[in-house]
């Protein structure tokens, strides 16, 4: 297979003009379709899993071609063991998305043309090795999610399409001109990343100190790091359920991803000097969205304001700048995929029962809702992070990895746990607990919105007890990380 | 003087087809029949431009040169005409009157444009601007019952002519400080120095006044709006490709010709009229609920990415040509999609719920847009990366951050059009076609657009022979 | 002999006297007039530096009078022009013309 | 072999029968017993497969079996499975019957895994996995707003301390210690952080023993149902973090400090927590604060260096109090009431609770041969040899106060006249055969301690070698003290005998401060919840105004500015013209500025 990245990459295009030709009354077989496609990217990516040398730390199934060479861009992509896990997420998530969307009713063919569009776009990102192509494959998402969240979303969703479009595009436009800025820096100029990760960390301090702040504040308001993070609760809460998964699970982690693609292998000294201001967004992140989701009364909101929470471990893993953090940061950007997907997915399936999303419409549903009741309090308490489930792998790496460096940021983010452990725990019993009120006559989970949740489920499970099931693929990959630094 | 008749053969062609035009129309030829005939007198130029001599004689005893950049602005004016043309003949022209003078007009600022770009003497670049600004002055007052469309030919006329005016006094200065109108004459004076320099830079601040009035550049940019909003949708359109492109070519003939302006501070005031021409343009469209207007003041804008291009060194003016090209396409392409899917003066209530009526119209429309606002994969966000790249390269860093700042400004404007299209409904479902002349020029553009955004082979290689 | 110096300064009171029309005046024929003067000023420019700087081939007086056709064609167009409006408006004031705007 | 003990309760959630559950526990009983039996001297341990690496620590999943995890598992596995019996039941009739056993499986599960774990992090693992199950069946009747409440406290509160222990495991790896107990003893001694570790690990221990100040959240769990109450918040659980301090000694026994904050906070939460039982009108609350006290009073012994007297105290204590609860769980069974003063006289109705329920009691009380009086007595020679008279006196004025509360509640609930108006009746024998083998254990365990059998327990559990002799002082002392708790609590309540100056304003506010629990509750209520409460508010608010605010500033500014600019294009010529000529003037202004070298 020696296009297989290539083939995934571009799969679901197909996917979106095989869509194309379908009359858009044939709303079933669209929906067949794009299910087909995404389940062949799924296939492939889980073939590419398979294949994967677990023991070898550069990049593999690299594909390379010129592509501008007067200014020496190439079409370049590959796949090591950071990237996989989160095109394995990306291709899941995708997948179980696609799976989950029944409540689109209107305009189905463009939902799923432009979905696909989507999918290309992320999986690109993950998998690009030159950063104009990086940088392409990014920008491509904007759009889709403009429209997803547009078209499809809640009662404020042009506000939210736009916020989200124009916060992230004010990151990503920034980005550019450090891209640009990284190219002449360097010697020989080149948007290599796999060379720049060679000669960019010979620029001096100042040059990447000014760069990686660039980069920065690009993923920052992507990943989405304080005080950038507004446009979330709007694009989470107003998008689709399908789309709030894909949001949460694959969008925020192109900015932690591009951290560790970009920020810690190009600028290993700016890394070292403001790995302070990391790993205090990290915390500040950590306890301010477990704060103000506290006082949330919208469930949604609730939740997406927990995934800036949940960054904030992200953010903390690449302050530790050593292969506990590392580790750490990449297995909760996984995890939080699963978890907050999953969280997002739950949260639909009230919403379209109930159409609303205030605490105060729910309480009790355990007893009328069992297998309702179950997952959320699973994925709940996955998300807390409980041991034995994969959040806390994930979380205590983190942490184990910050605390060598800034042993009180360390132990103020194991304090500002305890806010998440409440947040969470109450929204269970606000949800779940209690008396069920009264005419409430909603069905429980049916069998599809069971069968979406159980793979997650699974994999939170397998990743809690035995983490070395995904550890192991990025192992080598985070250890050249680290000698790097 | 063989070798002159050979170089303005493609020249003669159009005139002769511009005669032809306005003979048809006399006799009453139908608009549809006219158009062919235009376009095949555009394309037969085209063609035979492609056999006149090769570069390096000098022409009508220096009044016009042989070189290679003059070469391919004429075949980029060609493509401008021929586009035009085709979305004039796919546009729903009220009525009948006047088909042939209109295309007579097309073919005659053709000829003015190219003759302009070709042109070695200042006086010719006069006389041929002062052409086309005649020209351009009727087309924008086509609908000559129209009370904006009259107005538009109007004040187009009274900027137009106090522009040129302004210029022409410029060129009579430079003509006492050099002695020669001549560009290569007064290349070689200027070289010898001793000239007078601040009254070399009033002469250059008026010469500039009258092509940047042509480019709309700010603060010569105020007509713009004004003038494509009143002028007939094709008219608005070749205003935004052709003689803006003509004022650019002309701005590098005469200004990177002459290194006395370009040491005198030039590039600094090259990069804040470029920064101020691109946030003015975009902020004017910000609140813009006319659609025409909208496009004319972004591209306004797109004239200050342009400069931007021009204001960063030698490899900055490939980018603003490459920029220019592709603009060429996009630009037109949005132009022809919002006049196919909607009326004169449409506001964007006019949209609403296009995405229904013309899914596929909508969806072009978008591309376009996009690409102007600088989305990738698409031809608009080469171009714009390449200027950036030409900025940092010349650090000029202020320039690049202010063209990443104002493409942000741009999507809002261009995305309000596309959220009309599809964000919201109408009671209206009747399904809006598109005449096939119209869809080929749309097809055209955006194969260009996507195409030259994933290969933009062709015309860098051809931009890398044009300045070497 | 008149200085060359003198001519000079003429044509440049000629050129701000049109200037100065151009942005007071609001009635579109004296604007046209105004742009005239700009256009002769430049003309005066023109054949007074051919003559005093000894160009041999005479091109300046040439220009003048290639100039002085073509701003003749573009008066006339303008004119049309100022016609056309006026046959809508009953005015010729530029002032009254703001349909178009913002 | 004890690894199957794990594999026997691993994946057992929803298969929910209480029959499973009970033979699944029965199970682990008898194979405990085998693991006893073939105890090799000085433990073993045994370690399987590699988790994961920390900064090149590996982490394994290993399993460590000594001489404390036998007793505590064979103490787990047997109150558990008495429990379990129990619960057959007393949970009949509920809707989720099903669910609670697999919760009550699953925390078993935890447990044993939890005492067989060999590293610090592993511990924690199935730490938290106890402390989730406690949370889950605290809130098991969840339609209670109480119980919902009181499940949410559980968690939170001791995760409160385990975030103490999290920072202490960090504090291990960062300093590049091992995590496996059995490396424990080669640390460092004088090193200031480890004695910081020792601390926070602690801290853990305080949360989950519901010690002062951590202890708030286990007399609320009485909100669950009583069956778990014993096994969880009596016997077990809160016995875990005993175990803990027990388990990593080592670190304590290194640095003194350690050691005397844990007898501190052990004798504060002893005397504090038997005032409040002294006063407290629910059967379930006196229990709990008992618990609290008693487990207090272990802390107390583990902290003046009463390595056995300590774990001793946790076995008995294990089976007396769930002995007490069962019993507690019995009569509330029968008279739908949990208020003390709504009983009374209920021996005769119901004679095997109350004559257990009195066997219980009187081992709390520490009477003479019960299993109470044993461990209790070990604790205060353990005491008197570390020879501070503050910590002996708590331990003895707990004693007292203890002695008090029991006898209150057995005069209260069992003799008397009956105050209540439901119709009592003797419990199934499903639920009196475990309050019968439980109060075989809480009357005669204590032998195994006694020096009638040589000090068997503390010679296993410390490993030594050692006679154990008769105090004959010490056992006539707090013999003498809890036969005075007993009289004065018949004077108090059966005689109603007022105590010279009870009225007293003085005393009266002693009094108040006492029943309200010294106000614990209220002060987190004012220096904590609220505040956090505050706190997210207004954070929700500043992220609103100020944050979003700032972003919607920005771009409201910039829709000004386009605004104005907008406002510019007025249609008129003579503007434009100015514009322009402007424009072109300042142009050439500054043309002629560079030139000249003004600029």
């Amino acid at each position: 297979m020696p296009h297989l990245l290539t083939l995934i990459i571009f799969l679901p295009l197909a996917g979106a003009l095989a869509i194309a030709m379908i009359p858009s009354r044939q709303v079933q077989l669209i929906r067949t379709t794009a299910l087909i496609f995404n389940g062949a990217v799924l296939a492939a990516v889980t073939l590419v899993a398979v294949l994967f040398d677990r023991t070898g730390a550069g990049m593999q199934f690299m594909e390379s071609q010129a592509w501008i060479p007067q200014v020496s861009i190439q079409y370049s992509v590959g796949v090591d063991g950071i990237s996989l896990a989160l095109v394995f997420l990306t291709a899941l998530l995708g997948f179980l998305a696609c799976f989950a969307t029944t409540m689109i009713t209107k305009r189905v063919k463009e939902y799923f043309l432009v979905y696909q569009v989507l999918m290309t776009g992320m999986l690109g990102t993950f998998l690009a090795l030159d950063l104009v192509v990086f940088y392409i494959f990014w920008e491509t998402v904007l759009i889709p999610m403009f429209f997803l969240i547009g078209i499809w979303g809640g009662a404020r969703r042009e506000y939210a399409a736009w916020k989200f479009f124009f916060y992230t595009l004010a990151g990503s436009v920034v980005m550019l001109l450090a891209i640009v800025g990284i190219y002449f820096a360097v010697a020989p100029h080149t948007f290599n990343m796999m060379e720049l990760a060679h000669t960019a960390p010979l620029l001096s301090a100042g040059l990447q100190g000014a760069l990686f702040l660039m980069f920065f504040f690009a993923f920052a308001v992507k990943i989405p790091v304080f005080p950038f993070h507004t446009w979330l609760p709007d694009a989470h809460v107003e998008a689709p359920t399908p789309v709030s998964v894909i949001l949460a699970g694959v969008l925020l982690k192109m900015g932690t991803y591009g951290l560790f693609r970009v920020c810690v292998p190009f600028f290993p000294q700016a890394l070292m000097t403001f790995a302070w201001l990391l790993g205090v967004l990290g915390a500040v992140n950590l306890i301010y969205g477990a704060c103000a989701a506290f006082a949330q009364t919208d469930f949604k909101k609730m939740i997406a304001y927990s995934s800036v929470s949940h960054m904030g471990f992200v953010l903390l893993g690449v302050a530790a700048m050593n292969s506990a953090g590392f580790n750490g940061s990449i297995l909760e950007m996984f995890n939080h995929g699963i978890i907050t997907g999953a969280m997002f997915l739950l949260v639909g399936v009230v919403y379209e029962r109930a159409h609303t999303r205030e605490f105060s419409a729910f309480g009790g549903l355990a007893s009328i809702m069992p297998r309702y009741a179950f997952f959320l309090t699973f994925m709940a308490l996955a998300s807390l992070g409980l041991p034995g489930l994969s959040g806390f792998v994930g979380e205590f790496l983190s942490l184990a990895g910050i605390f060598v460096i800034f042993p009180k940021l360390a132990i103020i983010s194991a304090v500002g746990l305890i806010a998440v452990v409440i947040l969470f725990l109450v929204m269970v019993r606000k949800v779940l607990w209690g008396k069920p009120r009264e005419r409430i006559l909603w069905s429980d989970m049916n069998a599809g919105e069971v069968a979406v949740l159980i793979p997650l489920c699974i994999l939170t499970l397998v990743v809690g007890f035995y983490p070395d099931s995904i550890l192991q693929f990025q192992q080598q990959a985070v250890d050249m990380l680290v000698k790097a630094l | 003087m063989i070798s002159s008749i050979q170089f303005v053969i493609p020249e003669l062609i159009l005139t002769c087809g511009a005669l032809a035009l306005l003979m048809g129309g006399v006799f009453g030829l139908r608009r549809k029949m006219l158009g062919f005939m235009a376009l095949f007198s555009v394309v037969m130029g085209f063609l035979a431009l492609s056999g006149t001599p090769g570069a390096g004689n000098i022409v009508f005893s220096g009044m016009l040169t042989n070189d290679i950049f003059g070469f391919a602005m004429r075949a980029f004016v060609f493509l401008a005409a021929g586009l035009t043309l085709l979305m004039s003949m796919g546009y729903r022209w009220p009525d009948e009157e006047d088909a042939g003078e209109y295309y007579f007009f097309l073919l005659a600022a053709t000829i003015s444009m190219t003759l302009a770009v070709s042109a070695g003497n200042l006086l010719m670049i006069y006389l041929a601007v002062e052409a086309l600004s005649i020209i351009s002055y009727v087309l924008a007052c086509y609908f000559k019952k129209d009370l904006y469309s009259t107005e538009a030919g109007l004040k187009y006329f009274l900027f137009g002519a106090l522009s040129t005016g302004i210029m022409l006094y410029g060129i009579s200065l430079v003509y006492g400080l050099a002695g020669t109108l001549d560009l290569a004459g007064i290349g070689a004076r200027l070289a010898a120095g001793g000239i007078h320099a601040p009254m070399l830079a009033l002469a250059g601040v008026m010469i500039f006044a009258g092509l940047a009035f042509k480019a709309s550049l700010v603060p010569f940019h105020m007509w713009v709006a004004d003038v494509y909003e009143g002028a007939p949708w094709p008219v608005a359109a070749f205003f935004s490709i052709g003689p803006k492109a003509l004022g650019f070519a002309l701005l590098v003939k005469v200004f990177l010709g002459f290194p006395a302006f370009v040491t005198s501070g030039w590039e600094g005031i090259a990069v804040a009229l470029a920064i101020a021409t691109m946030t003015l343009g975009n902020l004017a469209a910000f609140h813009q609920t006319s659609v025409k207007r909208l496009l004319a003041f972004s591209s306004v804008a797109q004239a200050g990415y342009m400069l931007a291009g021009l204001a960063s060194g030698v490899p900055g003016v490939k980018a603003a040509f490459f920029y220019i090209v592709i603009y060429a396409f996009m630009n037109m392409g949005a132009f022809a999609c919002a006049a196919f899917l909607s009326s004169e003066r449409a506001d964007l209530d006019a949209f609403k719920g296009l995405g229904r009526r013309a899914p596929a119209g909508a969806f072009i429309f978008s591309v376009f847009l996009v690409s102007l606002a600088g989305l990738p994969p698409l031809a608009g966000f080469l171009a714009k990366f390449f200027v950036i790249l030409c900025a940092v390269d010349a650090r000029q860093y202020v320039l690049a951050g202010a063209v990443v700042a104002n493409s942000i400004l741009a999507f809002f404007y261009y995305l309000k059009i596309i959220k009309a299209m599809y964000f919201e409904e109408t009671s209206s479902v009747e399904p809006i076609k598109v005449p096939l002349c119209g869809q080929m020029v749309l097809v055209l553009c955006l194969l260009a657009v996507v195409v030259l955004g994933l290969w933009p082979q062709p015309v860098m290689n051809i931009l890398a022979v044009v300045f070497p | 002999m008149i200085p060359l110096a003198h001519i000079v300064v003429l044509s440049a009171f000629l050129f701000c006297v049109g200037i100065y029309g151009v942005l007071t005046q609001r009635n579109a024929i004296r604007f046209l007039i105004s742009v005239e003067l700009i256009l002769n000023a430049a003309n005066i420019n023109l054949v007074a530096f051919n003559k005093y700087l000894g160009t041999p081939d005479g091109l300046g007086q040439v220009f003048a009078l290639l100039i002085i056709g073509v701003a003749a064609a573009a008066s006339v167009v303008g004119l049309i022009l100022v016609i056309a409006v006026y046959r809508l408006r009953k005015s010729v004031f530029m002032d009254e013309f703001n349909l178009l705007k913002w | 072999m004890a690894f199957w003990l794990n594999i026997a309760f691993g994946r057992r959630l929803g298969l929910g029968s209480a029959y499973v559950a009970v033979a699944a526990s029965l199970m682990a009983a008898v194979l405990a017993v085998l693991v006893f039996c073939t105890l090799p001297p000085g433990g073993a341990a045994y370690e399987l497969v590699p988790w994961i690496t920390i900064n090149g620590h590996p982490i394994t999943v290993g399993v460590m079996v000594d001489s404390l995890t036998v007793m505590m598992l064979l103490v787990v596995t047997v109150v558990g499975t008495l429990i379990q019996i129990y619960s057959i039941g007393y949970m009949a009739g509920d809707v989720r019957f099903s669910r609670y056993f697999a919760y009550i499986s699953l925390f078993m599960a935890s447990m044993l895994a939890l005492v067989l774990a060999d590293n610090l992090l592993m511990l924690y693992i199935f730490w938290e996995g106890v402390g989730l199950c406690s949370c889950l069946l605290v809130a098991f009747w969840y339609e209670k707003p109480a119980a919902a409440a009181a499940g949410v406290k559980a968690f939170v509160t001791t995760r409160v301390g385990d975030t103490g222990l999290l920072v202490g495991i960090l504090i291990l790896l960062a300093s590049g210690h091992s995590l496996r107990f059995a490396d424990m003893g080669g640390l460092p001694g004088s090193d200031v952080l480890m004695a910081v570790a020792a601390l926070l690990i602690f801290l853990g221990a305080m949360g989950k023993s519901a010690q002062f100040p951590l202890h708030v959240w286990l007399p609320d769990a009485m909100e669950g149902p009583t069956s778990v109450s014993a096994l969880i918040h009596a016997a077990t659980m809160v016995a875990a973090g005993v175990y803990l301090v027990a388990r990593s000694y080592v670190l304590f026994t290194a640095h003194p400090l350690a050691l005397e904050t844990v007898a501190v906070i052990g004798a504060i939460s002893a005397v504090m927590a038997a005032s409040i039982a002294c006063t407290a009108n629910d059967i379930k609350k006196v229990l709990a604060y008992s618990t609290v006290s008693q487990l207090g009073l272990m802390m107390l012994a583990l902290g003046a260096g009463g390595y056995a007297a300590g774990t001793f105290h946790l076995m008995t204590h294990a089976f007396f109090k769930a002995l007490l609860f069962l019993g507690a769980g019995s009569v509330i069974h029968a008279v739908h009431t949990q208020d003390i003063r709504e009983m009374g006289g209920l021996i005769h109705k119901m004679k095997v609770t109350g004559i257990t329920f009195i066997i219980g009691a009187l081992a709390l009380a520490g009477i003479m041969p019960f299993a109470g009086f044993w461990s209790k007595d070990e604790i205060f020679i353990a005491l008197w040899q570390g020879g501070d008279p503050v910590l002996f006196g708590a331990a003895v004025l707990t004693s007292f106060l203890t002695a008090f509360y029991m006898a209150r509640v057995i005069f209260l609930t069992f003799l008397g006249t009956s105050r209540s108006k439901a119709h009592a009746h003797e419990s199934p024998s499903v639920m009196t055969f475990p309050l019968v083998v439980l109060a075989v254990f809480a009357a005669g365990l204590g032998f195994i301690g006694s020096p009638w059998c040589h000090g068997a327990f503390q010679n296993f559990i410390t490993g030594a070698d050692e006679e154990v002799h008769f105090n004959l002082g010490m056992i006539a002392f707090s013999t003498a003290l809890s036969l005075g708790g007993i009289g004065l609590a018949y004077l108090l309540i059966v005689k109603g005998v007022k105590l010279p100056g009870s009225d007293g304003p003085g005393r009266a506010w002693f009094i108040r401060l006492v029943a309200n629990k010294y106000y614990i509750d209220e002060i987190y209520e004012v220096l904590l919840i609220q505040p956090f409460h505050r706190l997210c508010g207004a954070l929700m608010r500043f992220d609103i105004t100020r944050v979003d605010g700032a972003v919607n500033g920005v771009a409201a500014s910039a829709a000004a500015l386009a605004r104005f600019v907008r406002r510019l294009q007025t249609g008129r010529v003579e503007n434009y013209l100015l514009m322009q000529a402007g424009g072109a003037l300042l142009l050439l202004l500054i043309i002629l500025g560079k030139l000249c070298r003004i600029f």
